[in-house]
């Protein structure tokens, strides 16, 4: 890892402040898609398998946090390491379950990863597009059942469409008052979601190049590669796609926990299919099985989300304007941004298949057909 | 005459009964019995779509007979899945060679070794010494297969080596599993006479500096008749003869049934 | 000497009859029955309302199973999920909307033919609209596996897979840029009254659907026809068996596969356009859920048998209507995203079977 | 090796650090004139489907500043407009709504807030610019929890962790929607209703309130469903509705939620729009609708919040031709309501700054709830302790070939 990028990073709330600037929010997100792209990265890039509901362990984690740090059960009265006084804003006793934020991180990383193998575990023999499917799938189910859980069978679990809200932020309660910030993790101050959020990220880097470079790691490529000699050689496929699985949806459900925490308030209806295949774009663009590229590919999809499209929708109405023509002074650019993301997945696999920087064997593996194609190609075409 | 012969080697490391194979009504492999012992090198023969391949993905695991069942080490390992057969200690290589393409040869062969490695993955992202130390002893060992098989470069991709280098490479890549027992699917296939006899030395030698038992599909018939200590051969997958090399060379059926075909080799 | 092809199928079939073990089929029959037998008690308890439920979703079906055959056709001859198929789906409403409109780019070529014209042009404009809608669906169909699919036929699944995501992206947002976000409304072509006015009054089946089935209807028997019986339908279902072997007895394995799709296109274009005449409206990300529900249709029938995506079609149709019904509108979706991986993870090869979805030995 | 990731590395950080260069160049303010300045800020969902609609409300507030010279009486008003939606949502997003708050909130020159548009985007803001004590004028959230009980249990408190309020709307909340819907139903003798919505905050916190209302006035409720917006039919649900023999059907939701297809189903599975009412919220009430209903639409009832700016008062009529005079196009069905959110914080400001000599976000707050009787566009009302206004007459409008027409005044008080 390399250690300069890391200074920088400890660094940039110190420069965000010097320059005035209002860096940290678009960072924190930037850095939460960045976690979501790793956790992909390892079902995708190192497993080879295509997951199309990653957004699933996304909401997950975040369901997780909301539901068990805010007064959404407000029938019981229960809180456990909290950061939040007993007794709530009105005075009275706070209602819901409140746990502090750093145990439900384990929680949410233990749920989720519980889901992978609930939903892995009966699909995973399937073939690999067969299995983009079942992803799919589940992707759109859960989402779905947030969004109709607010009434099962009479019971409120989810609060539906409204969803969740003020949800308890992390805070350390232990530390002296005069470190407020940090004893609270309040809304002005965004220094400690900043350095939360690069923790985890750092973690997930670290725990990213650790597997690729075990014994685990080999058994991915091997898998992806040819799973029948893998399987002859002694590899439980199964069992080694569980784990990209169940791993990959941990930093999923990590980085929901943590989003959940950040905003304060889930709503089921922001965890869609564009998010996985947002997310699916990153690793692709970044580079499929590259740890850098996939990091890269995530900052560079949200530079384009959040200011390369309105940049360009403010140039495209000035240009309208200009010419005095109506179609481009009301021209809604970013609104047509899959579309961006749809060439773009075209593209690269047509041109680029390996991504930005990509990993030394998924470009050897993705230009294989490349050379051989004489062979299979029939010869009177 | 198999009765007669398991009297002789009273040590039996894998047996096959009655295995039959059938394919949507076509009959691949017919009640063939089977047996190799300990330490042996034995060859399965016979002409193309004899079913030799398909009696060997029985044996491996990757299909699964119709009927009949499999003894390893005396334990029933018919409804076992492959990779349970590769811990037992069933090693093989494939006739199209099937190695990992993009990882290194040295990568290759400690994939080979997964089912000997015991780093479980938090121990491998918290990196501890244990897990530090056995990796480290892994690639040597790795380095050392490599080296037993005449692989000298490592650090290039499997599908970057030249063919006969596949080859070894993918016999160094079983290796690694640490076999009792070694499948060897057409080892020779596309070699040229040098290679061809460096590889059947090799093959000798793992017999005696290891001890592996080797099941050896093989065209080449001056391999099969130089290492084999026994030979099966199968035509329309029924076992039509076997014995001694010397003895299948001359029995009448074999001859036939090689005569109705192209003799290869 | 079994190759590699071979190898791959076999260790597929075995593979699959091993995991499929019995005490999962059970269940899932048990469970069926169960269903069915709580469905006749409705049925018993009230006939009319049954019966109409029944021909709503046989209509709702009769649609989802044209875009399934699209599924099935692609994926039994290249073994690729056409993701873009839904998409391309919606455009053929959208064509079929814009031959009706009798305006493109500015050009108006007649009058737009609404719920106020005549008779005979109301059937001359909803034929024009259907076979336009057909060619250019068929033909961009064509395009996209010429642009995107061919190049990649080597390349890992993966890649032709992304690939495709890729294009229904592209699909749906020209859909976008073309019509815009909101919903759009299709002329009152056919007449919403009841068929069966005069003979029952419990159970109603407007024109309208009558008219989805009298447009599928052809359109199968046509496709079987040309499958069965003429020389490119048969070179399809040579192509779609081995294409080494195909190309060697001298099919044009690439013209095959391009007429698959043209197929696959034609008959997107005509749901499409029944669907917005059906239904009455059409928005431009229309494509993703049909063509999920289509899929799931395709998969349940047996992904890469035809009758088996009609029948799945059907059955798709009918269990959507029947929770509506009887479960509830919101749970419909879940319902049937839930059909589509117990299908998947316990009978692969659907109702009818076909092709295996279970891992063979070492595919990409 | 080293040295490629090196370079690598160098390459991400060029590239980000150039991304959020690019996003923060905007903003800033300038200091050294003679009189007070203060800034003001709008939060409106500019992209996707509402962005038409919230686009006229941007010139709204435009417009009233114009009208005032950008003074707020002796302040010198600064105006930024805020999005709160994002391209990749195509709406509003939970995110970019709180990273707006939480950036204004640093921003001590802001002293007031126009927006949400969204209620769930007002759940999100509200305890952010609570902590910071910002005044918030919503022009259009109608979801009850936000200032007053009747959503969730612990609601409004939850939004407001100082205790204090901060947050007001110049729009009647869902209750009173509710309520005119089960009036009108009540009056055009519907005995029996069945309920749907699209299961969003709005339309379904709509429907809640409609259902009660519904059954106070003794109108019996047949069922209530939760719709899947996006299906391609309803024709199933109706045939099920039809066999109920319900006076009238309830939607609460949107068009962007399948509005159009509902009604053609509905008339399509027998339910004439003469023999079943259907009745739907101010969601439904845009020609969007009419468009996608086609012929079904003939006869839909829809209630709306206000009243539409043909029924407006005098002022109002005033600024409906102010508007069509400066951009040359018709307002929207809240344009008038961003335009009253625009003069009441500015007249807040103007009083807070003579009472205080300066102004502060606390004065400003406290003169938003200290508005009384204001003569306004949308006619004289106040504003209750909780932030709500006064105001108590909705509307009720049919669509009548084609278009919708004024029916009635709805008094809810």
């Amino acid at each position: 890892m390399p250690v300069g990028l890391i200074l920088l990073a400890l660094v940039l709330p110190l420069i965000n402040g010097a320059l005035g600037a209002d860096l940290m929010f678009p960072v924190i997100v930037v850095a939460i898609y960045v976690m979501l792209a790793l956790g992909l990265n390892i079902v995708v890039g190192f497993a080879g398998l295509l997951d199309l509901g990653f957004v699933a362990f996304y909401a997950l984690g975040a369901y997780v946090v909301g539901w068990f740090a805010s007064t959404h059960f407000n029938e019981v009265s229960f809180a456990f390491l909290s950061a939040l006084p007993a007794q709530g804003v009105s005075g009275r006793e706070l209602p819901g379950i409140h746990i502090s934020f750093w145990l439900l991180l384990l929680v949410a990383g233990a749920f989720t990863a519980l889901w992978g193998i609930i939903i892995g575990a009966p699909t995973l023999r399937l073939r690999g597009d067969y299995l983009a499917i079942v992803t799919l799938g589940f992707g759109e189910i859960i989402p779905r059942f947030f969004v109709n859980g607010d009434n099962i069978f009479g019971y409120n679990l989810t609060n539906g469409t409204i969803g969740i809200k003020g949800i308890d932020p992390p805070g350390l309660p232990f530390l002296p008052n005069s470190l407020n910030t940090w004893r609270q993790f309040g809304t002005l101050d965004l220094d400690p979601w900043y350095y939360t959020i690069l923790i985890l990220v750092l973690v997930t880097i670290f725990v990213n190049i650790r597997l690729r470079d075990s014994r685990l790691g080999r058994a991915w490529v091997a898998v992806r590669e040819d799973e029948a000699a893998a399987a002859a050689m002694g590899v439980n496929t199964t069992t080694t796609k569980l784990w990209a699985y169940a791993l990959g949806a941990v930093f999923g459900g990590l980085a929901g926990a943590f989003y959940g925490a950040f905003i304060k308030s889930i709503f089921p209806t922001s965890f869609s299919f564009n998010i996985s295949v947002l997310v699916l774009c990153m690793v692709i663009l970044g580079g499929m099985g590259n740890i850098y590229g996939v990091i890269l590919g995530a900052i560079l999809l949200q530079g384009i989300n959040f200011y390369l499209l309105p940049e360009v929708n403010g140039w495209v109405h000035a240009i309208g304007d200009a010419l005095e023509s109506p179609l481009l002074s009301n021209a809604d650019i970013p609104k047509y941004n899959y579309f961006l993301f749809g060439i773009l997945l075209v593209m690269m696999m047509l041109l680029r298949p390996e991504g930005v920087i990509p990993n030394r064997q998924r470009r050897e593996e993705l230009h294989e057909g490349e050379e051989d194609e004489s062979v299979v190609e029939p010869t009177h075409v | 005459m198999s009765e007669a012969r398991k009297e002789e080697v009273p040590n039996i490391i894998f047996e096959a009964r009655s295995i039959t194979k059938v394919f949507g009504g076509l009959v691949a492999v017919n009640a063939v019995d089977f047996y190799i012992p300990q330490g042996g090198i034995v060859s399965l023969i016979g002409p193309n779509g004899a079913g030799k391949t398909t009696f060997f993905n029985m044996v491996s695991g990757l299909l699964r007979p119709t009927a009949g069942s499999f003894f390893f080490l005396g334990q029933d390992v018919t409804r076992l899945v492959p990779h349970r057969r590769a811990q037992m200690g069933i090693g093989r290589t494939f006739q199209n060679i099937r190695l990992f393409g993009t990882m290194s040869a040295l990568d290759n062969v400690l994939t080979g070794m997964h089912v000997r490695l015991r780093g479980g993955i938090v121990g491998s992202i918290l990196g501890t010494p244990g897990v530090r130390r056995e990796e480290k002893e892994a690639r040597e060992r790795a380095a050392d297969l490599l080296k037993f098989v005449g692989l000298r470069s490592r650090e290039t991709f499997a599908k970057n080596l030249p063919y006969g280098d596949q080859r070894r490479l993918e016999i160094a890549r079983a290796l690694a599993s640490e076999p009792k027992l070694l499948l060897l699917d057409e080892p020779t296939a596309g070699m040229n006479p040098q290679e061809t006899a460096r590889l059947t030395q090799l093959i000798g030698r793992l017999k005696e500096e290891y001890g592996i038992s080797v099941l050896l599909i093989e065209h080449e018939m001056r391999v099969v008749m130089s290492i084999s200590d026994w030979v099966t051969v199968l035509d329309h997958g029924e076992k039509i003869s076997e014995g001694a090399p010397a003895q299948v060379r001359v029995d009448p059926k074999v001859i036939e049934a090689y005569l109705g075909t192209a003799m290869t080799g | 000497m079994a190759t590699t092809q071979e190898l791959k199928s076999r260790g597929a079939v075995l593979l699959d009859d091993v995991r499929s073990s019995s005490w999962q089929s059970r269940i899932a029959v048990v469970i069926t029955v169960a269903l069915l037998v709580l469905l006749l008690i409705q049925a018993i308890k009230d006939p009319g309302q049954f019966f109409s439920q029944l021909l709503v979703g046989i209509t709702n079906g009769a649609i989802i199973a044209l875009i399934a055959l699209g599924y099935t056709l692609v994926y039994g001859i290249i073994e690729l999920i056409n993701f873009a198929h839904g998409d391309n789906f919606m455009i053929g409403s959208f064509v079929g909307l814009t031959v009706l409109s009798g305006t493109f780019l500015g050009l108006s070529f007649f009058a737009p033919i609404t719920a106020e014209s005549g008779a005979v042009l109301k059937i001359f404009g909803v034929i024009l609209a259907l076979v336009i809608a057909m060619v250019v669906c068929g033909l961009i169909n064509v395009g996209i596996e010429r642009v995107a699919y061919k190049p990649l036929r080597n390349s890992p699944r993966l890649a032709v897979l992304i690939t495709a995501i890729g294009m229904s992206f592209i699909l749906q947002n020209l859909g976008l840029i073309w019509k815009g976000a909101s919903q759009i409304p299709f002329p009152d072509l056919i007449s919403d009254d009841n068929v069966l006015a005069g003979i029952t009054y419990t159970v109603f089946y407007r024109w309208k659907d009558l008219f989805v089935i009298l447009v599928t209807m052809p359109l199968l028997v046509g496709l079987s026809y040309f499958i069965q019986r003429t020389k490119q339908g048969k070179a399809m279902r040579a192509v779609a068996q081995d294409k080494e072997a195909a190309a060697m007895m001298g099919i044009n394995v690439n013209r095959t596969i391009s007429i698959t799709f043209l197929l696959g296109g034609i008959l997107a274009g005509a749901s499409g356009v029944m669907f917005g005449l059906f239904n009455g409206t059409t928005v431009f990300n229309l494509g993703f859920r049909q063509g999920l529900f289509a899929f799931t249709a395709a998969v349940l029938g047996g992904i890469g048998n035809l009758t088996g995506a009609v029948l799945g079609g059907l059955v798709i149709g009918v269990i959507g209507s029947m929770n509506d019904q009887y479960i509830g509108v919101r749970w419909t979706d879940i319902v049937i995203f839930t059909v589509l991986i117990l299908v998947l993870v316990f009978r692969p090869r659907g109702l009818l079977g076909d092709r295996s979805a279970v891992q063979g030995g070492g595919q990409q | 090796m080293i040295r490629k990731r090196r370079v690598v590395t160098l390459a991400m950080l060029g590239v980000a650090a150039a991304f959020l260069i690019v996003g923060c160049s905007g903003g800033g303010g300038e200091q050294g004139t003679s009189s007070p300045t203060a800034t003001i800020v709008s939060d409106l969902p500019l992209q996707g489907s509402s962005r038409p609609q919230n686009e006229t409300i941007v010139n709204a507030i435009q417009l009233a500043l114009d009208q005032r010279n950008n003074m707020a009486g002796d302040v010198q008003i600064k105006y930024q407009s805020q999005d709160d939606a994002t391209a990749q949502a195509g709406k509003w997003d939970e995110a970019k709504c709180a990273q707006n708050a939480q950036s204004v909130a640093q921003n001590e020159e802001i002293v007031g807030w126009i927006g949400p548009f969204n209620s769930g985007c007002a759940q999100v803001q509200i305890p952010i610019l609570n902590q910071a004590g910002l005044g918030m004028v919503s022009p259009a959230n109608t979801y009850i929890g936000l200032t007053k009980p009747g959503g969730e249990p612990d609601e409004p408190e939850k939004f407001y962790p100082t205790g204090n309020r901060n947050y007001t709307r110049v729009i009647v909340a869902d209750d009173k929607q509710g309520r005119a819907g089960a009036i009108w139903m009540r009056d055009l003798g519907v005995r029996s209703v069945y309920i749907l919505d699209d299961q969003e905050t709005y339309g379904k916190g709509l429907a809640d309130q409609f259902q009660q209302n519904a059954e106070e006035q003794g109108i019996q409720v047949l069922g209530r469903e939760g719709i899947d917006g996006k299906a391609s039919n309803y024709r199933a649900l109706m045939s099920k509705i039809a066999q109920l023999n319900p006076d009238a059907i309830y939607f609460g939701g949107i068009t962007q939620n399948n509005a159009g297809q509902l009604v053609k189903d509905k008339v399509g599975a027998g339910m004439s729009n003469e023999g079943v009412v259907f009745m739907g919220p101010d969601g439904i009430n845009e020609d969007a609708f009419i468009d996608a209903a086609g012929n079904s639409a003939e006869g839909v009832y829809v209630t709306f919040g206000g009243l539409p700016a043909s029924e407006l008062p005098g002022k109002g009529q005033d600024f409906v031709q102010n508007y069509k005079d400066k951009y040359n196009s018709d307002v929207e069905a809240y344009t008038a309501y961003g335009y009253e959110a625009a003069n009441v914080l500015l007249d807040a400001i103007d009083r807070a700054y003579k009472a205080d000599g300066q102004v502060t976000r606390e004065g400003v707050v406290r003169e938003l709830f200290a508005t009384r009787n204001y003569d306004g566009v949308l006619g004289t009302w106040s504003f209750d302790q909780n932030g709500d206004t006064t105001l108590t007459q909705l509307s009720g409008q049919r669509v009548k070939s084609g278009k919708f027409g004024f029916d009635r005044t709805i008094d809810v008080a």
